[in-house]
């Protein structure tokens, strides 16, 4: 009677194996296939990427099989899902790493598996890449700032919210806002504290520091999500501050056309997503392809945030042609 | 454990068994690659590190105790190793350094829990701060880099096909075996958390064997170490942050208890290397990555429900 | 033991429990005091105001799993279910009324809590691994159904549940005193109270004694449930947005506050009170090392040596009473 | 005894005093002991035998006073001095590892190991236990994990551990409290060997009977005095008690029987429960005390809990007052059935919680019929049942861990009066209870049969049980075999019943291992 009880557990465990394959069976078509690797699944930026990289799929009639690590931003967990992808054998890889440098020998695996792979948002540290797509953290931090300043005529009292300890981007978006503001000697920076990218974090952050400091007049946000919790603090406390943010997100935009957050710097995630995709599948059926794509890192403010005002599901890629050329034009590590 | 013994135990075979056969079933049907070699051996590595902090927390849950600062100790320890190594130091010493830091960790968790009486869960919660920020302050939050090839080389050595990481897991669990149930130290970790009076009673220093089994906590996330920065060829301060909860994790489905030194480590092996398969598995399946989170939890929760179904139906009989 | 004895050792408990809390409130008071002289902007009514809406959220989080610790249990999920309850309400505010929403963050709340109860009274799952594998469950939902997206922009009624004050105090600090006095009620002057202590202290003997400790065990799971969904409310209002991630940072915290405050994970013992003292004291330590701006790489490690310091102090003082 | 013990005691404490902060647990305590030798150890508890034979045995550190080892002064600091000086100790509380198996628990700290020191030399091991059991006639497997052991052979093995150690001192602190009949007889064989060969043995029991059986000195303690010596010849049970509790006792523990029963207040239709016990009929009227005998493992404490419904059942009836009992514990408890159970400690109390706490929470329901607790109504209840049972506690809030045995068990009893039960289940409930408090208890039981309860009396105290008891049921493999009416109640009749070819019977099955205490 027990050993019944097992069997029929068995039993389920397999149907639901069943089913889960079912559920995956959907997008299961022949043909070529790519698989895009993600940083987590709660970032929005990531999911305008995936969204982006989705479109162009579908545009060019290619499979795309995405792995996102169970917990954000493992290291381990994106190892482990490089050498399963490998298994599953994708005729090319867009690849975002989760720390640009111990995502090395991943890479290397990939590499000597012989699977193209294109390197997406984060320069990797190493390893052969087809091409790289995407901006400078850098100078997203440092266009971002120098609006910011600009916006305060170059006086006053600022403060950063970094994000995540470890993360790349948040040490280069840092220094770009460091940057700017040695630039500007009228500008004290009394604060530099970690918001973790979280709106939270940064939100209580922000709440004690308004305690600590009379006077704020600029926050410089590692991302938009705690430049949105900073607004929401000065908001509580009846404080007056500027506030920019990075990755020109959906809701940054409302934030801006609201006038509540001065500006944002945007790497264009949907559109990263669509070119990444595209140079792999160009690179599969051996079309050219540039070694680099660096993307412009415009600052989008209540003048220019048009574009961007569209849900991404709304938006769809545009031509290759259409970025090739604008891309060709723009100036790298442009401003 | 004598065959007979053995034998009882494995009428008593905890549900994660039944469970990694129905997984192990159900994917190598579902999924093209699942059952090759090379997928196989991707199982293996994946879950030897799991397995190295799941074998001394499986020692530590028997004296009715916790540690969840294993993963923030294993990267203190990594990016110990990687400065050293950076700094040109061989790799010998240096991997004596990282377990040394690992061990000092696991020294402290120890004296917190035993000498001061500041129970596991608190202790450990608060060393853990202290190795991840320690180990924030060392590098900036950065990857430490540079570590020359001989630590990566060595960890992408292989012999008769076993990856160098499952073979230290391998070697690891036979010492582990064999201490917990051939050696006094074995017996004694029984006796901590089964009756720790009776221990002191018959003259022995209990003290001292409970501070070592959480100084073999530590000791093994620095061993660890070895294994995630010559996967990484870096050294990350935060890579290894939560390991510690898929360990007890592992350790409890594998059918060992928080109370009255419950234990069994085989399985512990077969708690790690379920969790092992399901992730990989679904990998392989290419389930939507939500979908694989939930089934985590869904696969502890199930295990545990075989067992409890198991044991009413035990006494009901 | 002879009387004499037992006198002594009463005095030294009763004593022991009380100098527990006594010396709780002083640390507290310490580090206040510390903090007022490091930095002039700490001892501001802003400031304490500020510290004090900020370790309501903890309360709010933690006040449930009080009770659930008090029988012995655990529940790891409060975190994840914060999470999800807050995702669920903010689509439903979007989706028109602001009640609703209420309504339905709480429910969510409340429905995770009582599957947690429900596993572990009637699949007899150890709390633990109930809860830790609920965490996961409740995360892949979450991630399933925000797909990466953020809900935000809610009416302002709305946000003055988080964000609002009300005779100068700020709306959460109202909810925490309010669930706090609920809670002291709860557990002092209803036998249910007196029930889940003695769950708490030895369930077989409850069992015998008639108290229907299953009943009671999904009782509490659902409080500590229904108590993340208000706290999930909380959140949102405050935050004026939902992300998948809102609630993940919450769980550790909440525990610390927890055992902090001196509820033994074996049950039995503890208090709500307790529990509050130990939210303040981590929201302290935080603002402090904002307010003196604490390299962000040292933080956890302060927060790790404080935390061990606090239980420390508590226990040497349970030691020496000998309770 | 003659020869042996005219030569220089084997064993001596001159002056020995413990103060513990608040206590004087020991003071000036002289005790010695012979080779081959028998000194039975009295004294109620907390008379300080226990910390007496801790000091012995080096697990405390005496304020003052010396230790002679055959004539020669010696120090033991510490349990290891105290072993080197051949000195082994069977706890009453079990010290025992569950998931260890018998061999280990009966080698622990002592493991015999090979060439390699920290390594276990197993196959000696396990011979050399399977020599220390057979010594006590068990045939156990040395390889079964003690947890899965029922209560009387886990105190089987506790003895063959210390036995195992070929002491010359052997300490046995209440030795026999979880034995049957059979096994106590084969004990008492044993230590008659160990004194031909020598051995001296301190014996503490709360069982007057085998003091006269075995001892051959008897010292009573009192408050950490030392009260009395005597021998067996010239001293009485009477005097005894009356050194022990220093006042004198009433140990007629039954007055007036009852005359003629009233209805029926629990009857039991051919039950079966979840343990396989079976009754095919037992019923308790009001103001009977019925008694329920059997051999260690016959089954009684588990048809106690069937009854109860705290264990389930598979098939039957149980019928309080008329009515069904079935919903489990709480049924019960609403219903008023009390059960006073077999281990105090782990199913009778809340050790961590306060005597107040304790005595209501069987009867919170039933005293705040508004479910909102009022504390003036709480101390009131509790102030009249502390006083009632005269429970010895400095406050209510005292938590109980503090309280003495039988003071612990009169607040497991106050439950029951508080939770307004009319039928009460006592599942041994003199055992580790002194000769004082025992009194007080059956009193107490008394009062409840008088005062038109019914009670279920489970005890392996023969001779109580016949002194108390109305009728009895008697057990034999799970099942009740008899039943005695008061004309024909004695040990002889109930032995006849219980153990027809008892050499199988006398050793539990597995599975009752509530005797291993955390």
């Amino acid at each position: 009677m027990g050993h019944g009880r097992f069997g029929r557990l068995a039993f389920l465990t397999v149907t639901a194996g069943v089913l889960v394959s079912c559920a995956q069976a959907r997008d299961g078509a022949d043909g070529e296939q790519i698989a895009l690797f993600t940083k987590n699944q709660t970032n929005p930026y990531f999911q305008s990427i995936r969204l982006g990289a989705d479109d162009a799929a579908r545009q060019m009639g290619v499979e795309i099989v995405h792995y996102v690590p169970t917990r954000p931003d493992s290291i381990p967990d994106q190892m482990s899902q490089i050498e399963d992808a490998i298994i599953k054998r994708p005729d090319a890889v867009v690849f975002i790493p989760v720390d640009f440098q111990a995502m090395v020998p991943g890479v290397g695996q990939m590499n000597a598996a012989g699977i193209p792979v294109v390197n997406l948002t984060d320069r990797a540290a190493g390893g052969d890449f087809v091409s790289w797509v995407g901006c400078d953290d850098r100078t997203l931090g440092l266009n971002a700032g120098r609006y910011l300043l600009e916006r305060m005529n170059g006086r006053g009292n600022v403060i950063i919210l970094e994000g995540v300890g470890g993360s790349a981007n948040s040490k280069a978006r840092v220094g770009g806002f460091l940057q700017a503001i040695e630039e500007a000697p009228g500008v004290t920076l009394v604060a530099s504290q970690p918001g973790n990218f979280q709106r939270l974090q940064a939100l209580q952050v922000t709440e004690n520091l308004l305690q600590a400091y009379p006077e704020i007049d600029g926050v410089m946000a590692a991302n938009d999500s705690m430049a949105l919790g900073a607004i929401e603090a000065l908001d509580a406390a009846n404080r007056q501050a500027l506030v920019v943010g990075i990755n020109g997100t959906k809701e940054a935009v409302d934030a801006i056309k609201a006038g509540k957050l001065v500006a944002s710097t945007d790497c264009n995630g949907f559109v990263q997503g669509c070119i990444g995709a595209m140079v792999a599948i160009r690179h599969i059926r051996d079309l050219p392809v540039p070694a680099e794509f660096q993307f412009p890192q415009p600052v989008i403010d209540s003048t220019n945030y048009g574009d961007l005002d569209l849900p991404d599901e709304q938006r769809s890629c545009p031509s290759w042609e259409s970025v090739a050329g604008s891309l060709a034009t723009s100036p790298a590590g442009g401003g | 454990m004598t065959p007979k013994s053995l034998l009882a135990r494995a009428t008593a075979v905890p549900g994660v068994a039944y469970l990694l056969v129905a997984l192990i079933v159900a994917f190598s049907i579902l999924g093209p690659g699942f059952a090759s070699a090379p997928n196989l051996r991707n199982i293996g590595v994946q879950s030897s590190i799991l397995l190295l902090l799941a074998l001394p927390m499986t020692f530590i849950i028997m004296s009715e105790g916790l540690d969840l600062s294993m993963g923030a100790v294993l990267g203190l320890a990594g990016v110990t190793l990687a400065s050293l190594l950076a700094g040109g130091v061989a790799l010998a010493p240096a991997a004596v350094a990282a377990s040394g830091v690992g061990l000092v960790f696991g020294v402290i968790n120890g004296l917190l829990v035993v000498r001061l009486g500041i129970p596991p869960f608190v202790s450990t919660l608060g060393t853990l701060g202290v190795a991840q920020g320690a180990a924030l302050v060392a590098t900036d939050g950065q990857s430490v880099v540079g570590i020359g090839p001989t630590l990566p080389s060595l960890y992408a050595s292989a012999w008769m096909g076993l990856p160098f990481s499952v073979l230290v897991a391998v070697a690891v669990y036979l010492i582990f075996h064999a201490v917990l149930y051939k050696t006094r130290f074995g017996t004694y970790v029984f006796a901590i958390g089964g009756n720790r009076e009776s221990l002191t009673l018959a003259g022995v220093h209990t003290d001292l064997y409970h501070i070592g089994i959480y100084a073999l906590g530590g000791l093994m996330a620095g061993v660890a170490a070895l294994l995630l920065t010559g996967r990484m060829n870096a050294g990350h301060p935060t890579a290894a942050l939560g390991m510690e909860f898929d360990a007890i994790a592992a350790v409890i489905v594998g059918g060992t208890s928080f109370e009255r030194g419950n234990g069994w480590l085989p399985g512990t092996l077969l708690g790690v290397l379920t969790v092992g398969v399901l992730r990989n598995g679904l990998n392989v399946v290419a389930v939507s990555s939500s979908l694989q989170v939930a089934s985590i939890g869904a696969l502890v929760i199930v295990a545990l429900v075989i067992d409890s179904v198991r044991t009413s139906w035990r006494e009901r009989t | 033991m002879s009387t004499a004895a037992a006198q002594m050792a009463r005095r030294r408990v009763l004593s022991g429990e009380l100098a527990g809390f006594m010396y709780r409130v002083a640390g507290v008071v310490l580090v206040c005091v510390g903090l007022s002289l490091a930095t002039d902007a700490f001892l501001t009514v802003s400031n304490l105001l500020n510290v004090l809406r900020q370790a309501s959220l903890i309360f709010l989080v933690a006040s449930g799993v009080t009770l659930v610790v008090l029988t012995a249990g655990l529940d790891l999920s409060v975190g994840a279910n914060v999470g999800l309850s807050a995702c669920l309400a903010a689509a439903a505010i979007k989706s028109g009324a602001v009640e609703l929403g209420i309504v339905t963050g709480l429910a969510s709340g409340t429905g995770i809590g009582l599957l947690n109860g429900l596993m572990v009274t009637r699949l007899r799952v150890p709390p633990f691994i109930a809860t830790y594998g609920m965490l996961w469950v409740v995360h892949g939902i979450t991630y399933w159904y925000m797909d990466g997206q953020t809900i935000y922009d809610f009416p302002e009624r709305f946000r003055a549940l988080g964000s609002g004050y009300l005779l100068g105090v700020p709306i959460p600090v109202y909810l925490m005193t309010a669930c706090l006095a609920a809670g002291g009620v709860f557990t002092r002057y209803t036998i249910w109270g007196h029930q889940i202590y003695a769950i708490g202290a030895n369930p077989e003997a409850a069992r015998l004694s008639g108290v229907p400790v299953r009943m009671r065990l999904n009782l509490v799971y659902t409080l500590s449930g229904a108590m993340a969904g208000l706290a999930s409310i909380v959140y949102l209002a405050r935050l004026n947005s939902a992300e998948a991630d809102i609630g993940e940072p919450l769980m550790l915290p909440a525990i610390a506050a927890i055992l902090i405050g001196g509820t033994s994970l074996f049950g039995g013992i503890g208090s709500l009170s307790g529990t509050l003292v130990g939210a303040i004291l981590l929201t302290l330590v935080l603002n402090g090392m904002n307010l003196l701006t604490v390299g962000a790489n040292w933080q956890p490690l302060v927060t790790g040596v404080i935390v061990l310091l606090a239980v420390w102090i508590d226990v040497a003082t349970r030691r020496r009473a000998g309770g | 005894m003659t020869e042996t013990a005219r030569t220089a005691p084997l064993v001596e404490m001159r002056g020995v005093s413990k103060t513990f902060p608040g206590v004087r647990a020991l003071d000036d305590v002289s005790f010695a002991v012979d080779a081959g030798e028998v000194h039975m150890l009295l004294g109620q508890n907390g008379a300080g035998k226990s910390t007496l034979i801790k000091v012995l045995y080096g697990a405390h550190h005496p304020d003052s006073g010396e230790f002679l080892f055959s004539g020669r002064p010696v120090r033991i600091h510490s349990t290891a001095d105290a072993r080197r000086l051949g000195i082994a100790v069977i706890f009453q509380e079990f010290s025992l590892v569950p998931y260890l198996d018998i061999a280990q628990n009966v080698f622990l700290g002592r493991e015999p190991h090979g060439r390699i020191p920290g390594i276990v030399d197993a196959t000696r091991m396990h011979a050399e236990a399977r020599r220390a059991l057979d010594l006590l006639g068990l045939d156990l497997d040395t390889h079964t994990p003690v947890h899965e052991l029922g209560v009387a052979q886990q105190q089987m093995v506790e003895i063959a551990k210390a036995l195992s150690q070929n002491a010359r001192i052997l300490v046995m602190d209440e030795p026999t409290a979880a034995l049957s009949e059979h096994e106590i007889g084969r004990l008492f064989e044993l230590i008659r060997a160990l004194k031909r060969d020598g051995i001296a043995i301190i014996y503490i029991s709360h069982r007057l009977r085998e003091v006269f059986e075995i001892g051959d000195r008897i010292t009573v303690l009192r408050d950490g005095r030392k009260v009395a010596s005597r021998r067996p010849s010239d001293t009485s049970m009477d005097e005894l008690v009356t050194l022990m509790v220093g006042r004198e006792v009433d140990t007629t523990y039954r007055h007036g029987f009852c005359a003629q029963p009233g209805e029926v207040v629990l009857d039991v239709e051919d039950l079966r429960g979840r343990s396989g016990v079976r009754a095919a009929h037992l019923d308790v009227r009001a103001g009977e005390i019925v008694g329920l005998a059997g051999l260690v493992g016959a089954g009684r404490t588990e048809l106690a809990r069937a009854i109860f419904g705290a264990d389930g059942l598979v098939q039957g009836r149980v019928r309080l007052g008329g009515r069904p009992l079935a919903g489990g514990p709480s049924a019960s408890v609403g219903a008023g059935v009390g059960l006073v159970p077999e281990n105090r400690k782990d199913e009778g109390l809340a050790l961590i919680r306060s005597v107040q706490d304790n005595l209501l929470v069987a009867g919170l329901p039933r005293l705040f019929p508004s479910r909102w607790y009022r504390f003036g109504i709480a101390s009131r209840a509790v102030a009249e049942l502390i006083s009632r049972l005269r429970v010895v506690t400095p406050s209510p809030a005292q938590p109980a861990k503090f309280l003495s045995g039988g003071n612990q068990q009169k607040v497991v009893i106050g439950k029951w009066l508080n939770a307004g039960s009319r039928f009460f289940i006592f599942d041994e409930p003199t055992r580790g209870i002194d000769v004082g408090s025992k009194a007080e208890i059956y009193r107490l039981i008394e009062q409840l049969v008088t005062g038109g309860a019914g009670v279920l009396l489970v005890t392996s105290e023969l001779p109580e049980l016949v002194a108390v008891c109305d009728r009895a049921y008697v057990m034999r493999d799970k099942a009740i075999v008899g039943e005695l009416r008061r004309a024909d109640l004695t040990e002889e009749n109930i032995l006849r019943l219980a153990m027809h070819h008892a050499g199988e019977h006398a050793v539990p099955e597995a599975g009752t291992a509530r005797g291993v205490s955390r």
